[in-house]
């Protein structure tokens, strides 16, 4: 156990807990609910996951539902595959999203595609889980955020975590979808602590949510990042900027109505993630905005991405090339005063 | 090099060799050739479209290997699928209207001749990636064993895939976790025009099974006969917990990799040496030999191909086309389970 | 040799030439002209290429130069990452890019990041040539469209060849490009005849390029897509809509000061690709089009992209997916007729 | 499993051990020793961030096998790479500085800990992808003979990274190409928390090399004599034209995975039976025997390595950070070769 797993005891009704302990609940819930769940991937047994969040889950439920496996990410996300055209209800992690490249032609070519090329015939039950996300000065092979690349293949749901209701919510609902679903974790925030209700509150992962709403400009976002949004939210507040921010939350497909709805009220739009911006989400968010609420505009949907680099090592490198608190205020504002 | 030679000539009968069973092999061989002799005329005519890869000069392993497993056992199986997907038991009617493309078709015309895939069967496709359904088969063979399923699951690939990291994942996995899968290399020494030898800094392919702690056996695949045998005690074994077989079923493509090769590469003593191996006059002979056959018998069974096909032919022309409309279907799936 | 190789013999200053001998006189070009030059993938010998763009190379070249490889993604893209940063200057092929999806990881960690994450000591000077796209009846696996995926990447050049006299002029630029350099070839387009001088032009591959000037409306497109793009624009013409058409060729970096440019005039745009559309290349460039030109328009940007399903065999199936001159024809007029 | 066992204890001196090589080998284990026991504390200082992968225990590995090779010959290294940057011969003072993301670094800061390069010495990386470097190293090797140098690359793997398909793609190419390439296998047993016995179904990975038709030989990991000597043969036979050579180094890595790791799945008296195999008081109690040390020569040794070190972090410290309007510098190339 971790040490931030031991918080203070829970009040009649709500609890204290990390953001890793409500990915291990839901974990356990999922396990607990579904005799036909198991887990497999690297680490995530007697090294107790790469950022423990599976830790202590191998004593609890044995080596037959938490299955650790040889380095070999295409066979981890192929035998899932499998697996699920059989019966069962893999959860297969691949610990980042950066080793998921090795593992792409599985994930595009089978699980996404399986279902339509066999007529209907095969739906493949399996949910990915995997993180991403800079800021723990990992450098470029350890920070990669592509959340976009599997955001645009057909036949897969995409769904970021970065709330504990959205953790502790999810694997309900992705294990009963009958088609792969890929989940989205991040790493920086595994020791965030928030007071949850005892039991997990239901959670619609298939809408974006309004984390904070607001009258002046739409700030979209998803994952780690929203975060840093919320907080760069209070700093324009105090400013008169009264920002609505949105975690798009789900992926593929996208809640583009919560989006449009939002810009029909604020006429302002911004879109803010840590992938690099060229061909990212944000794109298709900002195409999508100009497309159907392009008349409710005031101003160009604005982007910020991650800086067109592969992650440094260095602190003040790393900061500077993903979005911060700064650099989402100053756009914000530049998009206020235009237009 | 001399692992492309065809090596001994006539099939050995076994001991015990049922007639009616060994004309049922016959048939099985016969219809899968004359399918595929169908879809060379269909490509011809520009029916079918698209890539196909046929399986001409093979017959005897697919025929074998399907003789040898149950009908519950799972097949997971290549691009060069039309045998695997007959011998199966799939219909020639609705495998032939996927190659047209239709509704009726097994994959509802979205797969074509690369992606048959048959439920009812467990026939799980038609992997167009080399290798690339490797992995789904160790998964299949999990789940199986995870339910306590009596199950095995045959994957075929080509010597070709053992290039693939995926082959080695694969195979490492379902060794490390004991699991029911054949894995069943049909080694017809090219891929594409690769020879094996030029593809591999190891030819015998058996040391990489062994190297994954793998029992691997080496069978002649031009004999239905030694394939069925090898392939049943590879499957007792697996079935009784033994974990998975490699078995190497040495064979030969008589055609061009697909219908866009124009096969280049190989030397034409080389493929008309491995002609006179064919597989389906080789166990002709020997069952006449036997007394189990004759000429009528053997016409009998040609003309009774050629009808089926004709049948599937009708069938798959007269079927539809899937609507327009439905072009989206199938993304995502339409109940839940 | 093919059957189309054997064409009419050349005027003095021009020659009919396929796409294919095109592609294939600029390998030998630069052969030719480079001895640090070497071809390696699948079947590029004795089988003369998938394509048969390489057809005949063997015998002129030998094995040290023509390197036909294992079916072994990664190691043939990682290796030619290795000789390239070793002095050589590679051309690696992955037949088509839906097996590129087995060597992400090596073009993405490795060769997209070797220079910046060794802080600039280490530059690839590798070409990876591949092919995408369908329109023939090929089925999921074997039809995508990933340039976007390409295009998303900092610190890879990648350039879509859907021209005789860009195929032929990419290879003297992009060998000389220090850095990793992907190539977009189109099966579909092998066969297609052009007459061409008989010495190649010097194109800007950096560049887009304006196939047909127009006035009324922008069309932006890519690859294989701009051949069904100009007969729209020829039907669009018919019918008094005068479309400019826009290759961008340069998928990255993106040259959208041609594309802007083009706005400025037409006030309206269209974009046009293969890929599916969401988080594709067109959200990217409509996205940058709101941007920088947001006050120029007169209509939202549209996006025609393949249909969001796995490519399927069915030719009337595969048809309705991906653009064609109806539907484009019918989403330029939408967007002439709106705003 | 008896494999995670330390064996024999105690190092073989070779009759014609030259003193003055054997206190090199043994000043560069002490330094890289030093170094990385000056990161631990820096990593709690906060002044080394990210992962940090100790090399601790294995250092005869790295310092045998740069002993055995030329100063032109390449490497290529994974993300536990001190070790082998600093028996490569890169500066500590560089080094240190990459480690605290400082300009002078040899990334200039934009690598850290997983990524040191250094073209003047060929040090190809610092890859921190599991086997990605192996492909690399296979590319290098290939530039080399393709240009008629005569130099050998060597290609430092975990055997976590044997799991990987890249590992066979790249070996198979390599023996088939004949190419120089040392596979240089460190078997510390685990991969993170995943034992080698858990992770292979076969765990004799010199069967993996030989069904490359890779010649394999296993070498005391802890014996750095014995490493020097095993790979100096190698070397001699790669540079020979004789093709690729695999090597399993077994070792052992006294500290946890990385910092992050809280080392639960190891046995702690496996640890230290490990531990009583340290290769640096092996090698000096050896020296000692043979004359060639006593305990001034010894406290001298580490005395300078000490002073290496905090030249190193002063160094380190006084460098600049990168300017920020440099982030985007080196994702394309700033001049054309
Ligand atoms: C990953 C991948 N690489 C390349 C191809 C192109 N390709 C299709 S079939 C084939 C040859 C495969 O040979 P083998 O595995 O021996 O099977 P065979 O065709 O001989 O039955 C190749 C290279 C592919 N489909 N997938
Ligand atoms: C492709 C990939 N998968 C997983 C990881 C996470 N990871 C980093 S080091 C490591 C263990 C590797 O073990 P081994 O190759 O034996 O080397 P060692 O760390 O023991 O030196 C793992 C799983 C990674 N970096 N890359
Ligand atoms: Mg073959
Ligand atoms: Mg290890």
């Amino acid at each position: 156990m971790t040490a931030t797993d031991a918080t203070t005891r829970p009040t009649p009704e709500t609890v204290r807990m990390t953001l890793r302990e409500a990915h291990k609940q839901s974990l356990r819930a999922a396990l607990d609910h579904d005799e036909r769940v198991f887990l497999m991937g690297e680490d995530i047994g007697a090294y107790g996951g790469c950022f423990a969040v599976t830790m202590g889950l191998l004593d609890e439920y044995g080596p037959e539902r938490i299955r650790d496996t040889p380095l070999s990410e295409i066979a981890i996300v192929g035998t899932a595959i499998g697996a699920a055209m059989n019966g069962m209800r893999p959860i297969a992690e691949i610990m980042t999203c950066n080793f998921s490249l090795l593992a792409m032609d599985q994930i595009i070519n089978n699980a996404a595609t399986l279902l339509h090329m066999s007529g209907g015939q095969f739906n493949v039950p399996v949910v990915i889980r995997t993180t991403a996300g800079a800021g723990r000065q990992l450098a470029a092979q350890h920070s990669h955020s592509f959340e976009p690349y599997f955001a645009h293949v057909p036949g897969i749901r995409v769904v970021s975590l970065a709330t504990h209701a959205d953790a502790r919510g999810v694997l309900a609902p992705a294990l009963e979808d009958p088609d792969p679903v890929i989940l989205f974790e991040y790493p920086r925030l595994m020791t965030m602590e928030a007071e949850v209700p005892v039991d997990p509150d239901i959670v619609d992962l298939s809408s974006a949510a309004i984390r904070r709403p607001g009258s002046d400009v739409t700030v979209v976002t998803y994952g780690a990042t929203q975060h840093t949004v919320l907080d760069a939210a209070e700093a324009l507040a105090a400013d008169g900027i009264d920002a609505e921010v949105i975690d798009l939350r789900s992926l593929r497909p996208l809640d583009d109505a919560t989006v449009f709805a939002s810009v029909a009220r604020t006429h302002r739009a911004v879109v803010v993630e840590e992938a690099w911006r060229t061909v990212g989400l944000g794109a298709e968010v900002a195409a999508r905005i100009a497309e159907e609420a392009f008349y409710d505009l005031d101003a160009p949907v604005a982007r910020i991405g991650c800086a067109e680099v592969p992650l440094p090592y260095a602190k003040h490198l790393e900061d500077a090339a993903i979005p911060q608190v700064e650099s989402i205020v100053a756009e914000v504002r530049r998009v206020m005063h235009r237009g | 090099m001399s692992r492309p030679s065809p090596g001994r000539f006539r099939l050995q009968a076994p001991p015990n060799l049922d007639a009616e069973h060994g004309l049922d092999l016959l048939r099985t061989m016969v219809r899968i050739r004359r399918f595929e002799e169908r879809c060379v005329e269909l490509y011809s005519a520009a029916k079918i479209r698209g890539f196909l890869h046929l399986y001409i000069g093979e017959e005897a392993i697919a025929t074998g290997v399907m003789a040898a497993i149950d009908l519950d056992d799972a097949a997971v199986s290549t691009y060069r699928e039309h045998g695997h997907a007959i011998a199966k038991g799939i219909g020639t009617d609705v495998i032939m209207a996927e190659m047209l493309g239709k509704v009726d078709g097994v994959s509802r015309g979205r797969g074509g001749s690369m992606h048959l895939f048959d439920a009812a069967t467990r026939f799980y496709g038609g992997n167009a990636i080399v290798a690339g359904g490797i992995p789904l088969a160790v998964g299949l063979a999990l789940a199986d064993k995870l339910q306590g399923h009596d199950r095995v699951t045959v994957c075929f690939f080509g010597e070709g895939a053992v290039d693939e990291g995926a082959f080695h994942e694969s195979i490492n996995l379902a060794s490390l976790w004991n699991l029911p899968v054949l894995f069943a290399c049909e080694n017809n020494h090219y891929s594409m025009g690769m020879a094996l030898t030029r593809a591999e800094a190891q030819t015998d392919l058996a040391l990489k099974a062994a190297s994954y702690a793998v029992p691997a056996w080496r069978v002649d695949g031009m004999d239905v006969l030694a394939v069925e045998e090898a392939t049943r005690k590879a499957v007792t074994a697996i079935r009784g917990g033994e974990g998975p077989v490699f078995i190497e079923y040495e064979t030969y493509r008589f055609r061009a990799h697909s219908m866009y090769d124009p096969d280049l590469y190989r030397d034409p003593d080389e493929v008309a040496a491995w002609k006179q191996r064919d597989p389906i006059p080789a166990l002709a002979s020997l069952l006449t030999e036997l007394g189990h056959l004759d000429e009528d018998g053997l016409a009998t069974i040609e003309a009774e191909a050629d009808a089926e096909i004709d049948v599937a032919v009708t069938f798959a022309e007269s079927s539809p086309l899937e609507p327009l409309d439905d072009l989206e279907r199938f993304v995502v799936s339409e109940v839940t389970p």
